[in-house]
């Protein structure tokens, strides 16, 4: 009972992960009908915000300490950040510590900016291309975004942690009344749980009840006509994207405490993406954020010992088999529309 | 003898009865022509025909086996074409490339692997779809792909395609809506000549009421999902109801 | 029109050409030169060439006829390795067994992947092949070790049985067509240049010709013919009695096959089969090749398969060193400034390289690269008819019908 | 020569005449480093790029020498390899096998090389080592960690410096006692593929010789990126240490969940709760950041071996000195191994007197050497193994700088992580006879 | 073919921009397809509050000529001018004509899938200027009313028809481009949109019409433009063609 309370509590997090990772890709995808293979790209672009910020805020004066030697016997360079030169040890210190949420400030016009600049500059004339031609643009994209930054940061991952005050895990458990230790959960895990859950219901919010939404879905079944009716498409369709890169960075910067960012972290990610979009349905939100938490919740329950050992490899398939059964079982995955990519 | 049987057929779309109980004998090469207003469900009967619709209730026999829950190639395979309200072709083919396909279709059925002949090769099939294509004077255009063709092309391109299956039954949802009277008048001179040929029987549905009255044996009157009268076009002319509901001033 | 025309002669006799010559053409500068990092003409790349042309050819068939997206044929490709490394396991160090066995498995996992995916179309349909292969490379990976070696990939070792063989003593032995070697290899020395004629290649060309050639007549075929109409509209080939599962599914297979195909030569010319190959990377990567060459072309997917072979084994292997050769004749400033300017996109960076290019070709060349043969074919026409102009201008003023 | 008639030659494409393939010709020799150089490896495969050209540069007698001094072996005088210049071709392997082999294939196929050294992982070893025996070249692995590099997938023609899975757990198993004593319960996360289990394996066997139980082995996918549902079981399982026999990404993001959790300060069955790592590298560690802190672990080599330990490691300074002055910070045990793979093939070709693979061969096997910064080894001629001190190592507490990341606990001894060679973790496989190519 | 400019107040070496002579001038319009050049050389007026009708046969290059004028992204508009009112159509995307006053009633309608009828309206009110209000509409097409939360693509052909003029009239439009608006109409249809369009003249909406049916837009139209092959052949008045015997006969078959 509490190994499975503890899974659904697990699988909740996970998915929301996934969900927020899938939400901007629908977003994209589901929603502007563009193939989006660099929306990987784009959720580790987001990572790297924080990685960037807390490179920022680590930037250090230099002084040469004489009394201790490096590694070569040459005497050691010593790196003090100027935040700490500034402000003092422990207020330098804790602004440092903070970096990840404050990179979520950082990364949200930086994001803008890409979004933007993404679909200005490239996306808007591949709207009316074929999509297999989407899928060679925007790889290129992917792989070059991917690039620039191994040429930065290098192809290791970078620890990048949560603040002091979010480390450590929380004892559900006790809390219900299980004995200790049953069910525990990181804080930070919690955080990202919160605020999947805040960043969703502002853009399920934001669509339902302005009409941008509905704007934006009649502009990608038919372009030309909306265009008759006096509304300029191709703003709106920008101004999506530029929202859909600042969720799917949000989701980046949020996630990189939890494992630390390296510059394919964005592939890592992009297949289960498009799965999650497709097995909820194109086209739907819901239909993404509901698959996103219901492969996260099964992907729990599949790496759960017993269950492997019913079953083996099950751990290794559970996405993909879930994935099958789904749109086996419902032709347009949970809530697909009719009409979206079907042919 | 009538060749479609379309006994007590129902459909509902949600809160919406689009057909009532529908009855309607259609004889063996006879030209029937559906009317009514506007949303009376004429489409949608000729869907229930063809598969691509299955009503709720009733039956649809044609020569005297069920058509109801066949799949649609195979409804085609018993001897039914229709001509679609919006122009349904192969708008990436060329025009005569989408004439040779239902000759194909119906020469080989529903399914056959002829990957490695050569489609130049198949004389007959070629010559038919040239031959059809001349009967609807789009010859000229044959080589052009059917999506950049202009509305009343496709329409007519669309009709070539059903003829030129030879089609026991061929059903035609607007056939010349669009279509410049000219044109309008060949396809009423093409369709009765088609019918002098061969055996073949028609459903027509259609507004101008040139063309029904030009074509029709008997018109079965549809408002709201049931027939109203049943009769021929002399009498569906004069009959005060339809000309109320229906027709207003044109039919004077 | 439509038929196995002159062009269609013409064009095989073209790529039958380029085959034949392949070594050749491939290696056009001196041994020595410091050119000769861009030569491609040796036996693995040119196996590579013509291999992952056919499984482009055959992608082709299925995604630039019917439209239908896999992002799942690297598994038939995987499954047709694995079946030709086990044939030469267990029976033979001939190819001919494993080829023969690698179509049939890629065809048969083929059936029954399409059988399943094929219910649905568009978007769900890639994602449907998509999760096979994935769950294919993850299986073959970790719990189907026994048959497949996992990680390491399957073998050949000196302890299998291969039953028709000589017992192999020593060293290991080599896949061989009734006693020509594989790997035998003729290197004509002309002067400088230096050419090598490998058996395997040769091979493996004659195969990818025919297998050109199949997707020729298929091309021209009724088959192909509906193939195109299920792309263009499913609802209309179905009101016209024509079902459209058993053709796409035929396409299907006959792609499967020549994935199998492809991956059966793939381990004859090299008797490995790694689990990667089953990958979604592999799998993105036909995708890529057949759109970058320009999809329902004929010749595209091979040109787009020799640019990203090319790519990955020539570009991936100039290092800072190499570059430094190039340009160690200019002044040192300037030596180092090209260095440094080049050395991102080679070596290491030949990602990058890539990915650029990808977006340059599709930006510029709507259509792929035989989009931008067609151009240059133009311009030079256009030169040639430059003289004609005001008549060809009035022919363009009629109408189009 | 340009109007010279083509001359022809016939044979296998690799073996040009004098018996072995790519016998050098002219006044250089070709060797072709394989490292990753895209995916994630692609740091560990630079600094393995780095050794390599610091080995040529040492060879060709540019640079300090770095360990050429040190080396017991004096055969090596600066004028490259047998008096022919080496030159190198490099090539990516993208962590992938079939990719290592198309590069490996190029660079002998194209290139000429007579050697091919490099890698980081264990299947692109098996993998470019088979090949490398068709085609009659040596192979001198990089980073390859698994029993089966030298246990059932060996080759005659493959040689590995590096230490592998059953030394990992030999050389903990007496750390892990004096550290965490004889009653514990272990709890495994394992990658699912053959070099997690092998690992896992040995770790097994030797906590069990401890007195250790087993809780449990729980495989987790190869592309999981996060391992929380794996962990957060852990705790209440009634383990007291986890290891992780991961690598790479899958090591850094399994620990980074771990030490979210909260295991590292858990407690449980009343003592303090333990996460062991068998297999750890600097760039790993680097990658886990903090949370590396305090958790042991093996290494085939470091780079503060000679000081911290003493003369036995000599070579060590030499080696870290050169590379430091060229690159600016200290080599990684990917780097080491490498760079001694390379100075080993060259010192054999010179004893043996030829290029030739089998003489090659011969000449290294069961060759006895010092000075390679790892002190006495033995590169075991029956199965191309090399037997050294392991490292056993733990992470800092209070790292200086990002590369001082971990601290020797100390040096298991040669005897203790030797094995037989028909030892059933690596039964099954054959060396086979070198083979020349020709 | 150049086009017979029987328009009377038409000067064409007159400086365009600063005397534009009619409400909407088309001037030597080019289109093309990609290659194929389509509107050749098209020249009309219309003036404020007229009824036009522009007829030929199917592919004399209708409906190109009013999607060139509603600025469409195809055909492409590769020379020739069109003015509104004095502002520049030509130089215009198709929203800001839109925004411009022009309206167009496409021949294959154009509902937008995945909205319901309602949706559809309201998508034409999201940019000023806006017209009639959705009540005023369903009092004019009661049938729109009752389907309102259907969805619209899956309204019947005719239903369709007067969804897209309704959509049309819900933005505040000084042009009208009707494309076959009586296409698929039932004829007591035909007639009631007949009265509409009269009522819309009545407010000083300046309308074109393409119909096949060419009688009953005759009937309407104060003018009359015949395209062939994509060139203008006649432009006159309506009445003239309706009496004219050897014209209809020549250029609409009638
Ligand atoms: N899929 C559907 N969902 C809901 N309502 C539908 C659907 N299809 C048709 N209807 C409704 O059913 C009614 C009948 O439609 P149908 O297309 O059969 O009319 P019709 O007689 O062909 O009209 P028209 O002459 O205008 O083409 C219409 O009111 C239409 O809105
Ligand atoms: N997208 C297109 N690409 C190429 N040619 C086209 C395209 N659309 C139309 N055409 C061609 O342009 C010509 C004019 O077409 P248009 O649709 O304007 O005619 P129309 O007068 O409206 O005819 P109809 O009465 O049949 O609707 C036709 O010859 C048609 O084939
Ligand atoms: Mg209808
Ligand atoms: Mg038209």
């Amino acid at each position: 009972m509490d190994a499975i309370l503890l899974q659904i509590l697990n699988g909740l997090d996970k998915g929301s992960a996934y969900a927020l990772i899938a939400l901007g890709l629908t977003l994209i995808f589901g929603t502007l009908g563009v193939v989006n293979f660099a929306h990987g790209a784009l959720f580790m672009i987001g990572a790297f915000c924080a990685v960037t910020l807390q490179r920022i805020l680590t930037l250090s004066q230099t002084t040469i300490d004489e009394t201790r030697t490096d590694f070569l016997g040459n005497p050691m360079q010593v790196d003090t950040p100027y935040v700490v030169l500034w402000f003092g040890e422990s207020t330098g210190a804790a602004i440092v510590d903070w970096a990840v949420p404050l990179a979520i400030l950082f990364a949200i016009p930086v994001m803008l900016i890409v979004g933007v600049v993404m679909e200005r500059g490239l996306i808007q004339h591949f709207y009316k291309r074929p999509h297999a031609d989407q899928i060679l643009v925007t790889f290129g994209l992917a792989i070059v975004l991917q690039e620039i930054i191994k040429a930065f940061y290098g192809a290791n991952p970078i620890p990048t942690p949560a603040p002091q005050a979010f480390r450590g895990s929380f004892d559900f458990g006790v809390l219900v009344g299980f004995d200790p230790n049953t069910i525990i959960y990181p804080y930070w895990r919690l955080v990202y749980f919160a605020f999947a859950a805040i960043i969703i219901a502002a853009v399920f919010a934001f669509l339902r009840y302005t009409t941008f939404g509905m704007v934006v879905r009649a502009g990608m079944a038919d372009r030309e006509t909306v265009g008759l009716l006096g509304i300029n498409i191709d703003r709106r369709f920008t101004a999506m994207f530029g929202i859909a890169a600042a969720v799917a960075g949000l989701a980046g910067v949020m996630y990189a405490p939890i494992n630390a960012p390296n510059y394919h972290m964005g592939m890592d990610f992009l297949v289960l993406s498009f799965v999650v979009v497709v097995v909820g349905g194109m086209g739907s939100l819901a239909g993404a954020v509901l698959a996103g938490f219901l492969l996260g919740i099964l992907e729990s329950f599949a790496s759960m010992t017993a269950v492997i050992d019913l079953i083996p490899g099950i751990n290794q398939i559970i996405i993909y088999l879930v994935a099958i059964i789904v749109l086996l079982a419902r032709p347009r995955g949970l809530m697909g529309r009719r009409g979206v990519m079907e042919e | 003898m009538s060749i479609l049987e379309v006994k007590n057929v129902g459909k509902r779309f949600g809160g919406l009865q689009a057909l009532g109980d529908v009855n309607l004998s259609i004889a063996e090469n006879s030209c029937h022509a559906i009317i009514g207003p506007n949303g009376a469900g004429k489409s949608t009967l000729l869907n229930c025909l063809i598969g691509k619709l299955i009503p709720d209730t009733g039956s649809v026999m044609f020569d005297g086996q069920s058509v109801l829950g066949r799949k649609p190639h195979e409804i085609n395979q018993m001897g039914i074409s229709r001509v679609f309200q919006t122009p349904e072709i192969f708008a990436d083919l060329s025009v005569w490339e989408n004439v040779m396909i239902p000759i194909f279709a119906k020469r080989d059925g529903s399914f056959r692997m002829h990957a490695f002949e050569s489609v130049a090769r198949e004389r007959k099939v070629v010559d038919g779809a040239m031959q059809m294509l001349d009967d609807v004077n789009m010859a000229d255009k044959r080589d052009l792909l059917a999506g950049s063709l202009s509305r009343g092309d496709k329409r007519r391109l669309e009709m070539a395609m059903c003829l030129s299956q030879n089609p026991r039954l061929l059903l035609l949802d607007e056939p010349t809506a669009g279509m410049a009277r000219a044109d309008t008048n060949n396809t009423i001179e093409l369709l009765r000549e088609i019918r002098t040929k061969r055996d073949i029987t028609m459903v027509i549905i259609e507004h101008d009421m040139h063309v029904v009255f030009s074509l029709a044996d008997r018109i079965t009157v549809l408002a709201q999902g049931t027939p109203l009268v049943e009769d021929t076009p002399d009498r569906i002319k004069g009959h005060p109801k339809v000309q109320e509901a229906y027709l207003g001033e044109a039919a004077h | 029109m439509q038929s196995f025309g002159r062009k269609d002669t013409i064009l095989l006799i073209v790529v039958a050409l380029l085959v034949l010559l392949a070594p050749v053409i491939l290696n056009p500068f001196p041994q020595a030169s410091s050119l000769a990092q861009f030569n491609a003409g040796y036996p693995d790349l040119m196996q590579r060439f013509v291999i992952f042309g056919i499984f482009a050819i055959g992608f082709n068939i299925l995604f630039g006829l019917t439209g239908y997206l896999s992002f799942g044929h690297a598994a038939f490709l995987g499954a047709g390795s694995y079946a030709a490394v086990w044939m030469f396991k267990l029976l033979s160090m001939n190819v001919i067994p494993a080829i023969v066995l690698a179509v049939v498995v890629g065809g048969l996992f083929a059936a029954l992947i399409g059988y399943v995916s094929l219910r649905r179309s568009g978007i769900y349909f890639s994602i449907l092949t998509l999760a096979f292969a994935q769950m294919s490379f993850a299986l073959a990976y970790s719990v189907l070790t026994p048959l497949t070696n996992g990680e390491t990939g399957l073998q050949l070792s000196l302890s299998d049985p291969r039953i028709f063989d000589p017992a192999a003593t020593g060293s290991l032995p080599t896949t061989n067509l009734f006693g020509i070697d594989m790997r035998a290899t003729t290197t004509i020395f002309a002067g400088p240049w230096e050419f090598q004629l490998n058996a395997g290649y040769y091979m493996s060309g004659l195969i990818m010709l025919v297998a050109f050639w199949l997707s020729i007549r298929i091309f021209r075929s009724p088959f192909g013919m509906m193939l195109r109409a299920v792309k263009s509209n499913q609802q209309r080939m179905s009101y016209t009695g024509l079902s459209t599962r058993p053709y796409t599914l035929a396409a299907f297979v006959i792609s499967g096959m020549y994935a199998g195909l492809a991956g059966g030569l793939l381990a004859a010319m090299d008797p490995l089969a790694g689990a990667e190959r089953m990958q979604w990377t592999a799998s993105g990567e036909v995708v890529l090749m057949t759109i970058l060459g320009g999809a329902g072309s004929l010749i595209g997917p091979v040109l787009g398969a020799g640019f990203i072979k090319y790519f990955e084994n020539i570009f991936s292997k100039i290092n800072d060193s190499v570059l430094h050769t190039w340009f160690g004749a200019l002044p040192d400033g300037l030596e180092t400034a090209l260095v440094t300017l080049v050395h991102p996109f080679v070596g290491k960076g030949w990602h990058l390289t890539l990915g650029l290019l990808f977006m340059l070709v599709v930006i510029f060349l709507p259509g792929g690269l035989v989009e931008g043969g067609r151009r240059i074919r133009g311009v030079v026409g256009r030169r040639n008819r430059k003289a004609g102009d005001p008549e060809a201008r009035a022919a363009s003023k009629q109408p189009a019908e | 020569a340009g109007l010279a008639m083509p001359t022809i030659f016939t044979g296998a494409s690799w073996a040009q005449g004098q018996g072995f393939t790519n016998a050098p010709t002219g006044d250089t020799v070709t060797l072709g480093f394989n490292v990753p150089q895209t995916g994630p490896y692609a740091d560990e495969g630079a600094d393995e790029l780095r050794a390599f050209e610091l080995a040529v540069e040492h060879l060709n007698g540019e640079g300090d020498g770095g360990m050429l001094q040190t080396f017991s072996e004096k055969n090596l005088d600066g004028t490259g390899i047998m008096g022919k210049r080496v030159a190198f071709v490099t090539g990516d392997t993208q962590t992938k096998s079939d990719a290592a082999r198309a590069s490996a294939r190029s660079m002998i196929e194209k290139d000429g090389a007579i050697m091919i050294s490099g890698g980081s992982s264990s299947g692109v070893a098996v993998a470019v080592q088979g090949l490398c025996q068709e085609a009659g070249v040596i192979f001198m692995s990089g980073l390859t960690h698994s029993n089966d590099t030298t246990g059932k997938d060996k080759k005659a023609n493959g040689f590995r410096h590096f230490f592998n899975a059953y030394q990992s757990g030999a050389a903990m198993g007496p750390v892990l006692e004096s550290l965490y004593g004889t009653d514990r319960r272990a709890y495994h996360l394992t990658a699912d593929y053959t070099w997690g289990w092998t690992t896992q394996e040995s770790m097994q066997a030797v906590t069990e010789d401890l007195g250790w139980e087993t809780v449990n082995n729980v495989l987790t996918p190869l592309a999981a990126t996060d391992f929380s549902s794996y962990i957060a079981p852990v705790l209440n399982s009634g383990a007291d240490v986890l290891f992780l026999n991961h690598y790479g990404g899958n090591m850094v993001n399994s620990l980074t969940n771990a030490v979210q959790f909260g295991l590292k300060e858990a407690q449980a069955n009343g003592k303090q709760f333990e996460i062991v790592v068998p297999l750890y590298s600097e760039l790993m560690a680097r990658g886990a950041g903090r949370n590396i802190a305090g958790i042991p672990g093996s290494q085939n080599w470091d780079w503060k071996l000679e000081n911290e330990l003493g003369s036995r490691y000599v070579g060590t300074n030499a080696f870290t000195q050169s590379f430091g002055t060229k690159y600016g910070f200290p080599p990684s045990q990917a780097a080491h191994t490498c760079y001694v793979q390379t100075l080993l093939y060259a010192d054999a070709v010179q004893r043996a007197g030829s290029f030739n693979p089998c003489a090659v061969a011969e000449a290294l096997e069961d060759f006895e050497f010092d000075g390679m910064g790892n002190g006495p080894t033995l590169y075991r001629g029956a199965d191309h193994q090399c037997f050294k001190d392991v490292v056993v190592t733990r992470g800092k507490e209070n790292p200086e700088n990002e590369f001082d990341l971990v601290e020797i606990i100390e040096a298991t001894p040669t005897e203790q992580v030797t094995y037989e060679p028909d030892h059933p973790m690596f039964a099954g496989g054959a060396l086979g006879e070198c083979n020349p190519g020709a | 073919m150049n086009a017979p400019t029987t328009s009377e107040d038409w000067n064409p070496n007159a400086n365009h921009a600063v005397t534009a002579p009619a409400f909407l001038s088309v001037w030597n319009i080019e289109g093309y397809y990609g290659e194929s050049f389509i509107v050749q050389d098209v020249s009309f007026n219309v003036h404020e509050g007229e009824i036009l009708a522009l007829l030929g046969r199917n592919g004399a290059g209708k409906t190109s000529t009013l999607r060139t004028i509603a600025r469409v992204g195809t055909p492409e508009l590769k020379r020739g001018e069109i003015w509104l009112d004095h502002q520049p159509l030509h130089k215009m995307k198709s929203y800001e004509a839109a925004a411009a006053g022009i309206a167009l009633v496409p021949e294959d309608r154009r509902i937008i899938a995945g909205l319901t009828v309602e949706e559809n309206l309201q998508l034409a009110q999201i940019a000023p200027p806006v017209g009639w209000s959705l009540d005023r509409l369903y009092e004019l097409f009661p049938r729109l009313g009752e389907r309102r939360k259907q969805e619209g693509v899956t309204l019947s052909g005719g239903e369709q028809q007067m969804l897209a003029i309704a959509r049309a009239l819900a933005r505040d439009i000084k042009v009208l481009l009707l494309d076959e608006p009586y296409e698929g109409l039932a004829p007591v249809i035909v007639q009631e949109i007949a009265k509409t369009l009269n009522l819309i003249r009545d407010q000083g909406i300046t309308t074109i019409i393409v119909e096949q049916n060419a009688v009953a837009a005759l009937k309407l139209a104060d003018r009359a433009v015949i395209l062939d092959t994509g060139s203008v052949v006649y432009d006159g008045s309506a009445q003239e063609v309706l009496d004219n015997e050897k014209l209809r006969a020549e250029y609409l078959a009638i």
